[in-house]
């Protein structure tokens, strides 16, 4: 159980760094968004009332303090900008985001677990050396190129689906999902390889130990040692590579949402920091890494259900 | 360490070398100028004059896509040094004396990856422009982490070797054990985590500049290139397919160098 | 632990690129026996019952590696037989073939890593011409094998009971009836609380206790040849004396026929009625143990007895 | 009385959850327990003390507290001699495997001249003649190295330095009985040659009786019985002792 | 630990990481705004694409980008408003009249004109419009229009405003002043004005909806819902209207258009704005003339136009667009032909060799980036190094047009209403907007002599003067009008292109 609570306090303290580093990347950039919102020509006493108005005029730890506070209450604050609740201006597309990851992640790992088995217990050289090339092909390719040419393949040319017409899974969850398959797939296939290969070394490592050949002893099928014993192994090191993987893909999303026009996180983003809209840029950030440091800390405690040994050290 | 030949070895390194040279005459010399623009040649499909075509400056896309793989290649390498370096030296502190420095290196590790990689560039390219070497720091800042961890998990385990010890006895200074004793044995693990580094770098950068915030036009940039070539898809098709296929080839080409060498070496597997 | 640099590696590790696979001659001898149907207890005792007196009976065995020197046999014509109830030691410094022999009688050379010829007769079946279905039949039923090192000899991830009784639970031995023998077999192996020990895993017990799981594991479908490869050498001295008695009383007891291979000649010498003693994959000379110590005839045998720092001597080799 | 190379008294140790890099599991449920309990003997020069006990008994960890290998301990351990040296059981882990056999024995030589042992220094070719092993070694990787060569190794990078004192950690158990002999041969011919002393650990009581002078018997972190090898094994007072010989008789 | 628990336990996995993030996700996720855009079925729709989103806050006066303008132009009016021959038409006022000397216009107001949220147009709601937009107007040469009121007086229906002097572009200034509801604060957000289509709701990033405004005085449009879909950038918007899920788009690139590959109908059209490289006068070292002479003579207007649009769009030669016929001095256009040796005997002439500056040009606008990126390729030839600097639009708009701070930007500034004054008065060195600090004391004492005679003759010639004050100090670069393409779904038909930058939703109609 100690091993739990550390595991929590270090999310908790990874979780601060994020906010207080992001917190603090914004201060530095150049542009301040008091001219932003009244423009160039706007009087020294307005721009100074409205300062304080948004709270700028105080330090910067206590307005950190200040945010955090709100922000754990579920309440991101104001867009600068577009002087909406930042909250009401997240909700359509922070689903959309975590939907087109979810789908992404949940493809790698139903790609990825039954072909790194698959390929792991074939013996034959050709097998082999055929899936490696595979594998090394697959990881070569970049999800946004994948991405422009099924747009350009299934949009354009098949015309399978319309490239622009995300519509929200509020209205047709099948249209929302249909939608979001393909750039799921374009961010996952290169994930997949990687974990391929990752859980067929790992299978290979686990099936050269001494317990197998005991296990082989005792008249078990390979296939039987395989699922019995040598798996379970096996998956400790792909667990925390699928979490890394699940992060990667959070982050992925920002360029394929701009390759398949989907309205969601990645394209916000992007344009909020153009306009220096901190609020905003803040509640994005902190969500992304939240989500992150959610996905690691699961892993962990999957791996602590497959190895006791986790648990005690 | 004597590396035996394998099929992987081999196609890794002819491609290595056909890439390699094809990128450093693209310093010197291109069949086209980068930039040179010819009314009269727009959107040309791939010929003999021009291998991929030309775009829609009439600018020959063969030319291009080597210049753009120089930069790539550049920043890749740049990228994976400042993140191995950086990897190396915090990993082999971390690793060797633990304790609170090695808790909070850590957690200052974990959140940087979290971190959206897009917002650390943005920031730097807002603050510094957008030239290469500050992509190259900003995209190295993000991989330290990657590197680090595999540092330190290999250098914690090689600390407590009785060779070690041993060279403890013998007074050897602590500095030399972890640069000359502990770091060569590291060395079998930072492989793969270059290639797999150097391939996330060519893809981050790639990615930064399709988002317009790396690379700027003029200088030609893969991901830019690509991004451009969204537009002409249907009358040039050639102009994405041979920007994307480049990238697709420097990443191939490391990696199925790195696999030859890990084959070779018997830590690779089969 | 013998595992030296000279020990041909190629034993375990998986197969390189291009190796051809590994052939079988079979000279032609007796079949593998009825290979068909499922071999329970039962049927095993009533076929015992005309048993040939041998219960093992080896001859001609050549074993040589894929990835060794053309020349260089890691058994090079192996012939001898075990009766039933007795215990046979191999001795022989590491690469001397004893351990790779113990692999071939037990059923678990790695395929397509060697070419193997000759003949092993077990309990009147032919082990070359068997399937490898019937091979695997044969592993864990007819045949159980102990390792050397108890701390990697369990899965990690896996609790202790669920893998003694894992010969049973292959076997379709329902659940219930698998754990009592379970338990039953570990009392047997001298593990006290064995209830309590049943669901704790391997890390969480010490090297001796480790070891004698692992004989409960070989001994609980009662085979009729245990194979102990080694099974002291990463054992304390107190702890060694406790395994050889247990080995010894199963052997009494229970007429359990015991391969014991090693390189230490000390602990041979307390268990084995019969011994061979092997060099570079051949056997240079065999017998009845007190025989042998007595009056080594080779010149090998010799030397390995003289290198043993036997108390009885007393004489300070190094003053 | 010749003078002592090594004075240990009244060490006491308790084993604490070793200071561990969180993320690696460091092993067994271990809680505070006491592994030494007030060890004092003395080292002799030139002479080889042996020490023999089960595993967990402490002999490494006294070992390592001798060393000053990072052991916390109450009591005192006084040397008399600089840069006591060591040879381990493991030779797999004793070489660093990224280094050739050359350069392992160039870096003891380096660290030793920086210490001011500036003496004749001895030729690499030759130190490893001392320990029976060709010219041809020293390019050589230790995973192309016998067990037995390999020990010869460690032997060689020990002794390079001169130290008066060498502490053997079960040097020979990893090996095959004809090469135990032709180690342990060697190792009391570097003992006359450079007047060295010895701390020589082995759970082999037979090894023990071959080569050393005074034996500690050590059960559960205490020392039980100590005094001449022949009269310990001929007349054992303690019945730990007494097990011990019987079972390897 | 057998197969089935394994299984579970990677289920386990998946669900956790995907619910985790769901559920994360849910929190914030209530019912989706209304935004849901209408399917584009039958008479009831059509989606139109935009190249990038609209102002953040939608109040008339606020509006700085032309395209959230040519969109508003459907939502708010003024009490004349301008046609498609660029003369101006009654809008909220049903007539008005002109005093000879030029000092006094009487309006009378329509009766039974409603605003979006209900409320009868009155004289009051009028003078308030005007009085906010005198005050708040980012808009200068509005807000310089404005200030020659003397008075304003309103009773029953009708509204007289005097001037101190007579200003011969008022009438174009009073279109441009859109009456809204007296003391309604929220038009930021939720905009109402008289217009044909009204404001239903925005979801920032993604789409704007407008409806037809049933009791709208004039003719009322044929399409009931006009859905405004936001794009990233140029080539998103191409890519959606190319697999036909766009009814409509504009400001298409001419290669956009040879690559459609969906029959949809192109017309033609200029922008109705100027692109220029526009150079920042107020710093080194384009506060040099010499310097800003040799870019224009270093620069191949010809040829720009050949590579970037196969040779369509307008030549220009200053600050007025071509089909402005009235004022547009065509003799300008060739002012600088384009002459390597001379522009680089200038650079030398002014110490500038090697010289390196960078142009920030907005992402969204390939038209822009395109001819960013001609130029600096031709001022290399020059020995010139023009590095390109891609903003997004919200970074152009504050770091370029508010705070000013650029070397050079190519962009284009349209007429923000029919008058000479939207497109010349920008330069005067006094003038709020004036971005590139341009100050140029006989353009000032020009304008100001062209802004108050009254003889349109003299005026026009004034006007054409100061043009040619622009040219002839080389304040920017002046390079064309852009061509506009316009490619409209066959489903639907009447676009109607107007001289300024305005897109007209209610002539559009079923085909």
């Amino acid at each position: 159980m100690k091993v739990l609570l550390r595991k929590i306090l270090n999310l908790m303290i990874a979780l601060l760094i994020v906010t207080l580093l992001t917190f603090l990347a914004l201060q530095v950039i150049p542009g301040d968004p008091v001219t932003k919102m009244l423009g160039a020509d706007a009087t020294a006493a307005q721009a100074a009332q409205l300062r304080t108005r948004l709270g700028l005029d105080q330090p910067v730890l206590v307005r950190y303090g200040r945010w955090l506070l709100s922000f754990l209450k579920g309440d991101p604050g104001i867009s600068y900008s577009y002087s909406m609740p930042v909250a009401e201006m997240l909700k359509g597309k922070l689903s959309v985001t975590v939907i087109l990851t979810a789908l992404s992640f949940a493809m790698t790992v139903l790609i990825s677990i039954p072909l790194g088995i698959l390929t792991a217990r074939s013996e034959s050289v050709r097998v082999n050396h055929f899936f490696l090339i595979m594998d090394q092909l697959f990881m070569a390719l970049p999800p946004f190129f994948i991405g422009i040419l099924s747009v350009y393949l299934f949009g354009i040319v098949l015309k399978l689906f319309a490239p622009g017409t995300y519509v929200p899974l509020s209205e047709s969850v099948a249209g929302g999902l249909g939608y979001l398959l393909l750039p799921a797939l374009a961010m996952a296939l290169p994930r997949s390889a990687m974990t391929v290969k990752m859980l067929r070394s790992s299978i290979r490592s686990q099936m050269a130990e001494d317990y197998v050949r005991t296990a082989r002893s005792r008249g078990l099928t390979d296939s039987q040692i395989l699922h019995r014993h040598a798996l379970r192994g096996a998956m400790v090191p792909v667990v925390t590579f699928l979490a890394q993987s699940a992060a990667e893909i959070m982050t992925g999303t920002i360029i394929i949402e701009q390759v398949f026009t989907i309205p969601g996180l990645g394209r916000l983003l992007l344009s909020s920091i153009g306009s220096r809209d901190f609020p905003v840029v803040q509640a994005i950030v902190v969500l992304m890494a939240v989500f992150v440091i959610l996905v690691n800390f699961a892993a962990d405690l999957i791996n602590m259900a497959i190895d006791p040994r986790i648990r005690v050290s | 360490m004597k590396i035996r030949k394998n099929g992987f070895l081999k196609t890794g390194e002819i491609m290595s070398l056909v890439l390699a040279t094809v990128i450093v005459t693209g310093f010197f010399w291109t069949p086209y100028g980068t930039t040179a623009m010819n009314a009269a040649e727009k959107t040309l499909p791939p010929s003999l004059h021009h291998l991929l075509g030309t775009d829609n400056f009439g600018r020959d896309v063969f030319s291009r896509v080597i210049s753009g793989a120089g930069t790539s290649f550049l920043i890749a390498l740049g990228v994976v040094a400042v993140g191995c370096i950086g990897g190396v030296l915090i990993g082999s502190l971390c690793g060797y004396f633990g304790g609170i420095a090695d808790a909070v290196l850590m957690r200052v590790c974990d959140a940087i990856t979290a971190f959206p990689a897009i917002l650390l560039a943005l920031v730097v390219v807002s603050l510094f422009g957008g030239g290469m070497a500050n992509i190259l720091l900003c995209l190295g800042l993000l991989f330290i982490p990657s590197f680090a961890r595999v540092v330190r998990t290999e250098v914690a385990r090689v600390r407590d070797m009785n060779y070690i010890q041993s060279a403890r006895l013998m007074g050897v200074s602590t500095g030399r054990i972890l640069l000359r004793h502990i770091l060569p044995n590291t060395f079998p693990v930072l492989l793969p985590a270059v290639t797999i580094g150097f391939n996330n770098a060519v893809l981050a950068e790639a990615s930064m500049s399709f988002l317009g915030v790396g690379i700027q036009p003029p200088q030609a940039s893969l991901g830019s290139m690509l991004k451009d070539s969204q537009t002409y898809l249907n009358t040039a098709p050639w102009y994405a397919l041979g920007t994307g296929g480049m990238i697709v080839l420097l990443v191939l080409a490391v990696s199925l160098l790195s696999e030859g060498i890990q084959q070779g070496t018997g830590r690779g597997q089969v | 632990m013998d595992q030296t640099a000279g020990e041909p590696a190629g034993v375990r590790s998986m197969d390189r690129h291009g190796e051809k696979e590994g052939t079988r001659q079979t000279f032609g001898r007796t079949s593998c026996g009825d290979s068909g149907d499922e071999m329970t207890d039962r049927q095993s005792q009533k076929n015992s019952g005309q048993q040939a007196p041998d219960l093992l009976k080896v001859s001609g065995l050549r074993v040589h590696f894929h990835n060794a020197a053309p020349e260089r046999y890691a058994v090079n014509g192996v012939s001898f037989s075990l009766k039933r109830g007795d215990t046979l030691g191999i001795v022989g410094e590491s690469g001397s073939g004893k351990t790779v022999t113990a692999m071939c009688v037990s059923g678990l050379m790695p395929r397509g890593k060697a070419d193997e010829e000759g003949s092993i007769l077990l309990d009147g079946r032919e082990m070359f011409s068997c399937s490898e279905e019937n091979l695997r039949r044969i592993r864990g039923q007819d045949v159980g094998v102990v390792f050397q090192d108890p701390m990697t000899t369990f899965d990690p991830l896996c609790r202790i009971g669920r893998q003694v009784e894992e010969a049973l639970t292959v076997r379709g031995i329902p659940k219930m009836e698998r754990r009592k023998r379970a338990v039953e077999a570990m009392g047997l192996a001298g593990l006290r609380d064995a209830e309590e020990l049943y669901s704790r895993y391997p890390y969480e017990l010490s090297g001796g206790m480790l070891q004698r799981a692992s004989i409960a594991a070989a001994m609980i479908t009662k085979p009729k040849l245990l194979i102990c490869d080694e099974v002291t050498t990463a054992l304390d001295v107190l702890i060694q004396e406790q395994i050889l008695e247990l080995l010894r009383n199963l052997n009494e007891d229970y007429g359990m026929t015991i391969l014991f291979i090693s390189h230490d000649l000390h602990v041979v010498k307390k268990i084995c009625k019969s011994v061979l003693v092997m060099e570079r994959g051949k056997i240079v000379e065999s017998g009845e143990t007190a025989e042998v110590f007595a009056r080594p005839q080779h010149a090998y045998t010799k030397k390995l007895i003289a290198s043993i720092p036997a108390r009885a001597e007393r004489c300070r080799t190094y003053d | 009385m010749t003078e002592s190379v090594l004075e240990v008294r009244h060490v006491s140790s308790y084993y604490t959850k070793a200071r561990r890099l969180s993320g690696t599991h460091s092993g067994f449920g271990e809680r505070d327990m006491q592994v030494l309990r007030d060890v004092t003997f003395s080292i002799q020069k030139g002479e080889t003390l042996g020490l023999v006990g089960e595993s967990g008994s402490g002999k490494t960890t006294l070992c390592r507290a001798v060393l000053g290998l990072g052991m916390d301990y109450e009591g005192e351990i006084i040397h008399h001699t600089d840069h006591p040296q060591m040879v381990f059981q493991d030779p797999y882990s004793s070489l660093n495997p990224a280094r050739t056999v050359g350069w392992t024995l160039r870096e003891a030589l380096r660290a030793g001249e920086r210490r001011g042992k500036r003496a004749s220094r001895p030729l690499v070719p030759e130190i490893l003649g001392q320990v029976g092993l060709s010219e041809e070694y020293i390019d050589r990787y230790p995973y192309e190295l016998s067990g037995g060569q390999r020990q010869r190794v460690c032997i060689a990078a020990a002794v390079i330095q001169r130290p008066q004192l060498i502490l053997l950690d079960e040097p020979v158990s990893a090996l095959d009985v004809t090469i135990q002999a032709q180690i342990l041969r060697l190792l009391v011919r570097l003992k006359k040659e450079f007047g060295l002393s010895y701390l020589f650990i082995s759970h082999d009581l037979n090894v023990i009786y071959q080569i050393c002078d005074r034996v500690l018997v050590m059960k559960q972190g205490e020392i039980v019985e100590s005094g001449d090898v022949r009269q310990v094994y001929e007349d054992p007072q303690h019945d730990y002792t007494k097990m011990l010989l019987a079972a390897v008789d | 630990m057998n197969k089935k628990s394994l299984a579970a336990l990677l289920a386990v996995f998946v669900l956790a990481g995907s619910l985790g993030t769901v559920c994360l996700g849910a929190t914030t996720e209530t019912e989706a705004s209304s935004d849901g855009d209408v399917a584009s079925s039958g008479d009831t729709g059509i989606t139109i694409g935009l190249p990038q989103d609209l102002d953040s806050s939608l109040d008339p006066y606020q509006i700085t980008a032309a395209g959230t303008r040519e969109v508003m132009f459907n939502v708010f009016e003024g009490l004349v408003k301008p046609d498609k021959d660029g003369n101006f038409k009654d809008a909220v006022a049903s007539s008005h009249e002109v005093s000879d000397d030029g000092l006094t216009y009487t309006f009378t107001l329509r009766d039974g004109v409603k605003f979006h949220n209900g409320e009868i147009v009155t004289a009051d709601d009028v003078l308030y419009s005007f009085k906010t937009c005198a005050d708040t107007t980012v808009n200068s040469s509005v807000a310089s229009a404005l200030s020659d009121i003397a008075g304003e007086k309103a009773d029953g229906n009708t509204v007289t405003i005097t001037l101190k002097e007579p200003l011969s572009s008022f009438l174009s200034a009073v279109s441009s002043v859109s009456i809204v509801p007296a003391d309604y604060t929220d038009q930021a957000s939720v905009p109402v004005g008289t217009g044909p289509y009204r404001f239903v709701s925005r979801s920032v990033q993604d789409n704007a909806v407008f409806e037809r405004n049933d009791d709208y005085y004039g003719k009322l449009p044929q399409i009931k819902t006009v859905t405004c879909k936001i794009f990233e950038d140029n080539n998103a918007l191409f890519t959606a209207l190319n697999a036909g899920t766009l009814d409509m788009a504009f400001h298409l690139t001419v290669d956009q258009t040879k690559n459609l590959t969906n029959g949809y109908k192109v017309t033609e059209g200029e922008m109705n704005l100027v692109q220029a490289l526009y150079l920042n006068n107020a710093k080194a070292p384009f506060d040099d003339e010499k310097v800003r002479q040799a870019l224009c003579y270093g620069i191949d207007v010809d040829s720009i136009l050949e590579l970037t649009e196969d040779g369509h769009g307008a030549k220009l030669g200053s600050s007025m667009y071509p089909s402005f016929k009235k004022y547009f001095d065509d003799s300008l256009t060739d002012a600088y032909p384009y002459d390597p040796e001379k522009a680089q005997q200038l650079l030398a002439d002014a110490g500038a060799q090697g010289l390196n500056f960078t142009i920030k040009v907005p992402g969204n606008y390939t038209q822009h980036v395109d001819t960013a990126t001609v130029i600096a390729e031709q001022l290399s030839q020059i020995g010139v190094t023009a590095n390109i600097e891609q903003v997004d639009w919200e970074t152009w708009l504050s770091d370029v047009y508010q705070n000013r701070d650029f070397d050079a930007t190519v962009i284009g500034f349209d007429a923000a209403y029919l008058s000479p004054d939207a497109l010349l008065q920008r330069w005067m060195s006094d003038d709020a907007t004036n971005m590139i600090g341009y100050s140029n004391p006989d353009y000032d004492a020009v304008m100001k002599k062209a802004q108050s005679t009254t003889d349109d003759k003299e005026q026009t010639e004034l006007y054409k003067q100061a043009e040619k004050l622009l040219s002839d100090t080389a304040a920017n670069v002046y390079i064309q009008d852009l061509a506009d393409f316009v490619a409209l779904s066959p489903k639907f038909t009447g676009y109607t292109p107007y001289p300024l930058y305005a897109l007209d939703f209610s002539t559009l109609k079923l085909a």
